[in-house]
């Protein structure tokens, strides 16, 4: 049988969903015989392997171009999308800057500070959407991780059972916010 | 003693009349959710949260009695519908970051969100930017983490009887406020006794200084006063 | 204020509002085109409306209309009474003004000296 | 000496504000330079009903009616009619229908197919004068119910008559007057519901500013009918002159022994006060008045206790709207049988409707229940100006819907509009020609509703508001077909679970026009295209080069220098990116140059 494949990406938020995914312990054992982990911050790999992938799970909210591109090309080539954890799901700390004006946000923390000599980020960072959003306000998504980082027990939960080939069952306190 | 004879999701129930049919679920076991009903104080159908299906029309429980040969049900697939609807809304409404709330962990919207089963919020989220009042000395109100359950309102007139709390404004701009939408440290009828942090179901009024997570509330402070008072 | 007290004021107020009913038994049409006022017209119809006060005609009204190229006959008023031929007066005046309704309205009988025309 | 000329001045609000007071002026100076004082009598009425024709006068014993009167016209209007018989023509109301000029009133169709019950005595009578009211029979049905009726009679007869409550849910007025009847209570109240809030719902004004006595003898009949010793009427503080009559009229009543202790000295007592609204729609409902009218903020709180047991102050109150008021006094008079004679057998009487929108003849009328939609826009309403096509009659309101043209010939009753997915409502109706946009319009009335809810309950406070940032998408053209799914399942949760009526109708606008016009909804989210060419975000204007003289108004008209071109050198071109949309242009271009387009779809800033 071959591996399935899977994806993360990291859009707006703090790794921290990352870090949980590697807090599985011993779950990542059983795990690396069944999956083959293609484009993730955990390998480094940049681009969806030819054919896409089974399951890619997005960490952070949509919030500049490059997560808009990315978050339809991972929509076009996953078979099935999680949004993971809060950042994704509801925006959560990211969308705080929503009815903040992006050129204000950019001047304030650019141009102001001390780091960028008041030289505005535009040609080496991607520009910043109007609004932050949640992944799947932009496109559709499969499954929602909830948890600020989700509590490993609940992303093994939820691997595992797609790797059976089941719904993941989320209920009750997998579904608590923060 | 006179009772009243009713059935709940198919179960036959016998309880006092004048009660309402959450008090008459809760008596018997029988869950439904609810958010701005607090036991102790007046009962205002305002969240709506606590409907059930009574001769096929929807009505909140808190302010419905229940009567005679009654037929209630409470978890249809069409209230749980509604139900979730309602709590999507809330959490589209405000700001309701659980990642960094001092209430995380001992929130009541953040258990009604496991509770209903809600993944995802369907709707748009507005991310209003309300002004954190924190010119009280020990409290803070977030409005932004404010549901307009109204339960501080209703404690402070009806249990500390201050009447600081009120309402202000309609619609998507309606807010709680201090006296006459004075800052809080400002206004000048509040006791400080603390009951509106305790009841709040939300981090939107909360100790100052509670850190992420920190925040419990003993919301049923109310109840234990009022039942002190009727055994005067 | 008794009911009976209330009956007997609206049957005064509704004298006084009867202009606004449409239903007056008769009319007064008094010639008031400009060789009428020039021959009297003004004075004639205030001896009418002075008159029909007088005698609290709740059921009369007064109007005008333009000239009716009658000239010599001025001041001309027609008197239309109700299911009644239209009788029309010439050369009238303040006293024949009073004669007419004292005779024609009140008691019915036209004054014939004056009548200058009859229409149905 | 009698009078010989009655001029009926219109003094409905409308009217006042077209300066109707300055004509009054004129037209006294006028009479008494012409020494006519004694013959011409000058009376202030009510409103007359053609709001849009005003300031109006009605000549009686002729019946004429002149409209659009200056205070230049008053001399012309003294000395030729007046004086001299001769009704000055050119200010005399062309028919529109007939296509002549009516020497009377009564040849006018918007008069003539009416039915007026209610509304008998607004501008007739002058409704600062209590004699007047009288001369019509004023007061004689409560002389009547005081001297010759038990209560219990009188409840009957109102329920016999099947009246049913004109505030819009239509109630049997009957069965709340039996209600309030048999429930105990320390004292009882009589409320009047004159929170008029609708946009393009003027009624209530117009009976309050024209016949306030008849409202108070309706409440003054019911206080006896049901025990109750004091009454309230609500009207809103937009109100100034509907308040100013009422106190004028509620102090001559009292004086004259027709309120107060003692009445007609049968010893029956009864008193009302006048409480002054702020100004928020959600307090004429009737629990929300109930509160504001105890000082409290207006909020409805959750029936039962319905106020037949537990109202103003927790005891059992009365409340009816102005309208179903205004009715009373006649159903006492004339009876049951009468009253069931007018209108339709489940919808007795008559109904007042306020005509607006794409209408010729805006303002007041009163016609049976039962006459159709193209009765009251043809005849009466006089068509939509300027050649265009019908396309939907708005009724109710914000609780109310659309009703699309097809469906024309419905009689209008309490049932017959539920079941196009409208509503009675308090009787505003709003005529949308082919010009308006369905979007748009329900996006008008959901953002009323969204403005007004009074913020207590969950999906009335956020639901409005989320379906309204929906329908703003849309209009923006962002919208998807997903949507419309979301506005529906929206609907159906604000629907099911609101508080009060206003937040259960008030997805209605929505879902009426969902329901007929969904292929209006299908062509914003789809192709970006607003067909009516009303939602700026998906039309443009553009210069037709083979129209465009390049004469340059245009570029002068544009606020924003959207516009180049050379004067003499046509064509000119407008910028996209640079205008606005305001639409000065096409209104300034004197070679119909300048075209609406719509249907390119525009650049988002994030797609699906």
């Amino acid at each position: 049988m071959s591996k399935v494949k899977i994806s993360t990406l990291w859009f707006s938020g703090c790794a921290g969903c990352h870090m949980s995914l590697l807090d599985i312990d011993e779950v990542l054992i059983e795990l690396a015989g069944k999956i083959e982990l293609c484009n993730s911050p955990i390998t480094d790999l940049k681009v969806f392997p030819e054919g896409g992938v089974d399951v890619t799970l997005i960490e952070g909210a949509v919030a500049n171009e490059e997560h808009l591109h990315l978050v339809k090309e991972a929509r076009e080539k996953s078979k099935i999308l999680i949004s993971f954890g809060d950042c994704a799901v509801t925006g959560n700390v990211p969308g705080l800057r929503n009815g903040i004006p992006t050129d204000k946000l950019i001047e304030d923390i650019y141009g102001k500070g001390t780091t960028t000599n008041g030289e505005l980020p535009y040609d080496v960072v991607p520009h910043l959407l109007d609004r932050v959003r949640p992944v799947h306000e932009v496109v559709p998504v499969e499954y929602f991780l909830h948890g600020c980082p989700p509590p490993a027990g609940v992303i093994a939960k939820a691997i595992l059972a797609l790797l059976d080939g089941k719904e993941p069952e989320l209920v009750g306190e997998d579904l608590k916010f923060g | 003693m006179e009772t009243i004879t009713l059935t709940i999701d198919g179960r036959t129930i016998t309880a006092a009349p004048g009660q309402s049919i959450l008090e008459v679920a809760e008596a018997n076991g029988i869950r439904i959710p609810t958010l701005c009903h607090l036991e102790g104080l007046s009962d205002v159908g305002a969240c709506r949260l606590c409907i059930v299906e009574v001769a096929g029309q929807l009505v909140p429980s808190c302010t419905t009695q229940a009567v005679d040969g009654a037929d209630i049900k409470t978890q249809t697939d069409t209230i749980k519908v509604h139900r979730r609807m309602i709590l999507e809304l809330l959490f589209a409404e405000g700001n309701h970051v659980c990642s960094f709330c001092a209430s995380s962990g001992g929130c009541e919207l953040q258990d009604l969100a496991c509770e209903l089963e809600m993944h995802s919020v369907t709707v748009p989220y507005s991310y209003p930017r309300n002004r954190i009042d924190a010119t009280h000395p020990w409290f803070l109100i977030d409005r932004d983490r404010c549901v307009l359950c109204g339960r501080c309102v209703r404690t402070c007139a009806e249990v500390e009887g201050a009447h600081t709390w009120g309402f202000a404004e309609r619609g998507s701009s309606a807010r709680v406020i201090t006296d006459l939408a004075a800052d809080w440290g400002e206004a000048e009828s509040c006791t400080s006794c603390g009951k509106c942090v305790e009841v709040c179901p939300t981090g939107a009024i909360v100790l100052k200084g509670a850190s992420n997570a920190e925040m419990r509330k003993d919301s049923d402070l109310v109840a234990r006063l009022t039942e002190r008072r009727d055994h005067e | 204020m008794k009911l009976e007290d209330l009956r007997k004021i609206r049957e005064r107020a509704e004298k006084d509002i009867s202009l606004r009913r449409g239903d007056a038994r008769v009319n007064v049409v008094i010639g008031m085109g400009t060789s009428g006022i020039a021959a009297g017209a003004r004075n004639v119809m205030s001896a009418f409306l002075d008159e029909i006060g007088k005698r609290d005609l709740a059921d009369t009204i007064v109007t005008q209309t333009g000239g009716r190229g009658l000239a010599s006959s001025e001041p001309i008023v027609e008197l239309h009474i109700k299911n009644e031929p239209v009788v029309v007066y010439g050369e009238m005046t303040d006293d024949k003004a009073r004669r007419v309704v004292a005779e024609h309205i009140v008691n019915g009988s036209p004054v014939s000296e004056y009548v200058i025309e009859v229409r149905d | 000496m009698p009078h010989r000329l009655d001029v009926l001045v219109c003094s409905g609000a409308a009217c006042v504000s077209n300066h109707t007071a300055d004509v009054r002026d004129a037209l006294q100076s006028a009479i008494e330079a012409h020494g006519l004082s004694t013959e011409v009598r000058l009376v202030e009425t009510g409103c007359m009903g053609p709001c849009e024709l005003g300031p109006i006068l009605l000549v009686y014993p002729e019946g004429a009616l002149y409209i659009r009167v200056t205070p230049d016209d008053a001399n012309e209007i003294v000395e030729e009619h007046f004086l001299k018989g001769r009704p000055v023509q050119r200010l005399l109301w062309e028919d529109p229908a007939a296509r002549r000029i009516a020497e009377e009133k009564k040849q006018v169709a918007f008069f003539e197919r009416q039915e007026k019950v209610v509304l008998s005595n607004c501008g007739t009578i002058d409704p600062e004068d209590l004699q007047e009211y009288i001369a019509t029979g004023g007061y004689e049905a409560l002389g009547l119910a005081l001297t010759e009726r038990q209560p219990e009679e009188l409840i009957q007869i109102v329920l016999d008559s099947k009246l049913r409550g004109r505030g819009g849910a239509g109630f049997p007025t009957g069965l709340k007057w039996q209600l309030a009847a048999r429930a105990e209570g320390d004292e009882k109240y009589i409320v009047c519901n004159g929170d008029e809030g609708d946009p393009g719902a003027f009624m209530d004004r117009a009976l309050l500013e024209g016949d306030p006595h008849a409202v108070i003898e309706g409440m003054t009949i019911a206080a006896y009918a049901i025990g109750a010793a004091k009454g309230f009427i609500y009207v809103r503080a937009e109100y100034p002159l509907a308040i100013r009559r009422l106190e004028i009229a509620i102090d001559q009543a009292r004086a004259s022994g027709l309120l107060g202790e003692d009445i007609l000295e049968t010893g029956f007592a009864f008193d009302v006060e006048i409480r002054i609204g702020a100004g928020a729609f959600v307090c004429g409902e009737e629990t929300a008045l109930i509160a504001s009218i105890e000082g409290q903020r207006g909020m409805p709180r959750t029936r039962p206790p319905y106020p037949s047991d537990r109202g103003v102050f927790g005891q059992p109150t009365l409340i009816n709207n102005v309208e179903t008021w205004g009715n009373i006094r006649h159903i006492v008079l004339r009876g049951a049988d009468w009253f069931r004679s007018i209108g339709t057998e489940s919808s007795p009487g008559t109904k007042v409707f306020a005509l607006s929108g794409k209408i010729t003849n805006t303002g007041i009328v009163e016609v049976p229940m039962g006459t159709t939609l193209r009765e009251l826009i043809d005849e009466i309403g006089g068509g939509i100006p300027d050649g265009k096509a019908l396309k939907a009659v708005q009724t109710g309101g914000p609780s109310g819907g659309c009703i699309p043209a097809q469906h024309i010939d419905t009689p209008i009753d309490y049932e017959s509009l539920k079941e196009l997915g409208a509503f009675m409502g308090s009787g505003g109706v709003i005529v949308l020609d082919e010009d308006d946009c369905m979007v748009g319009i329900a996006k008008y009335f959901l953002e009323f509703s969204c403005d007004e809810s009074c913020g207590k309950c969950v999906p009335c406070r956020v639901g409005t508001r989320t379906m309204l940032s929906i329908l703003e998408r849309i209009t923006d053209g962002r919208g998807t077909l997903g949507d419309l799914e979301q506005l529906q399942m929206l609907a159906d949760t604000i629907r099911s679970t609101s508080l009060c009526g206003l937040g259960q109708a008030a997805p209605s606008p929505v879902l009426s026009t969902m329901k007929h016009f969904r292929e209006e909804y299908e062509e914003h989210v789809q192709t970006a295209t607003c067909s009516a060419k009303r939602c700026k975000a998906l039309i443009r204007y553009e210069i037709d080069r083979a129209a465009c003289k390049a004469c340059d108004l245009c570029r002068k008209a544009c606020p924003v220098e959207a516009i180049e071109g050379t004067p003499g050198e046509p064509p000119y071109t407008i910028h996209e990116s640079v205008c606005i949309q305001c639409g000065r242009c096409f209104d300034v271009c004197p070679f119909d140059a300048v075209r609406i387009e719509s249907g390119k779809k525009k650049q988002n800033e994030v797609e699906g």
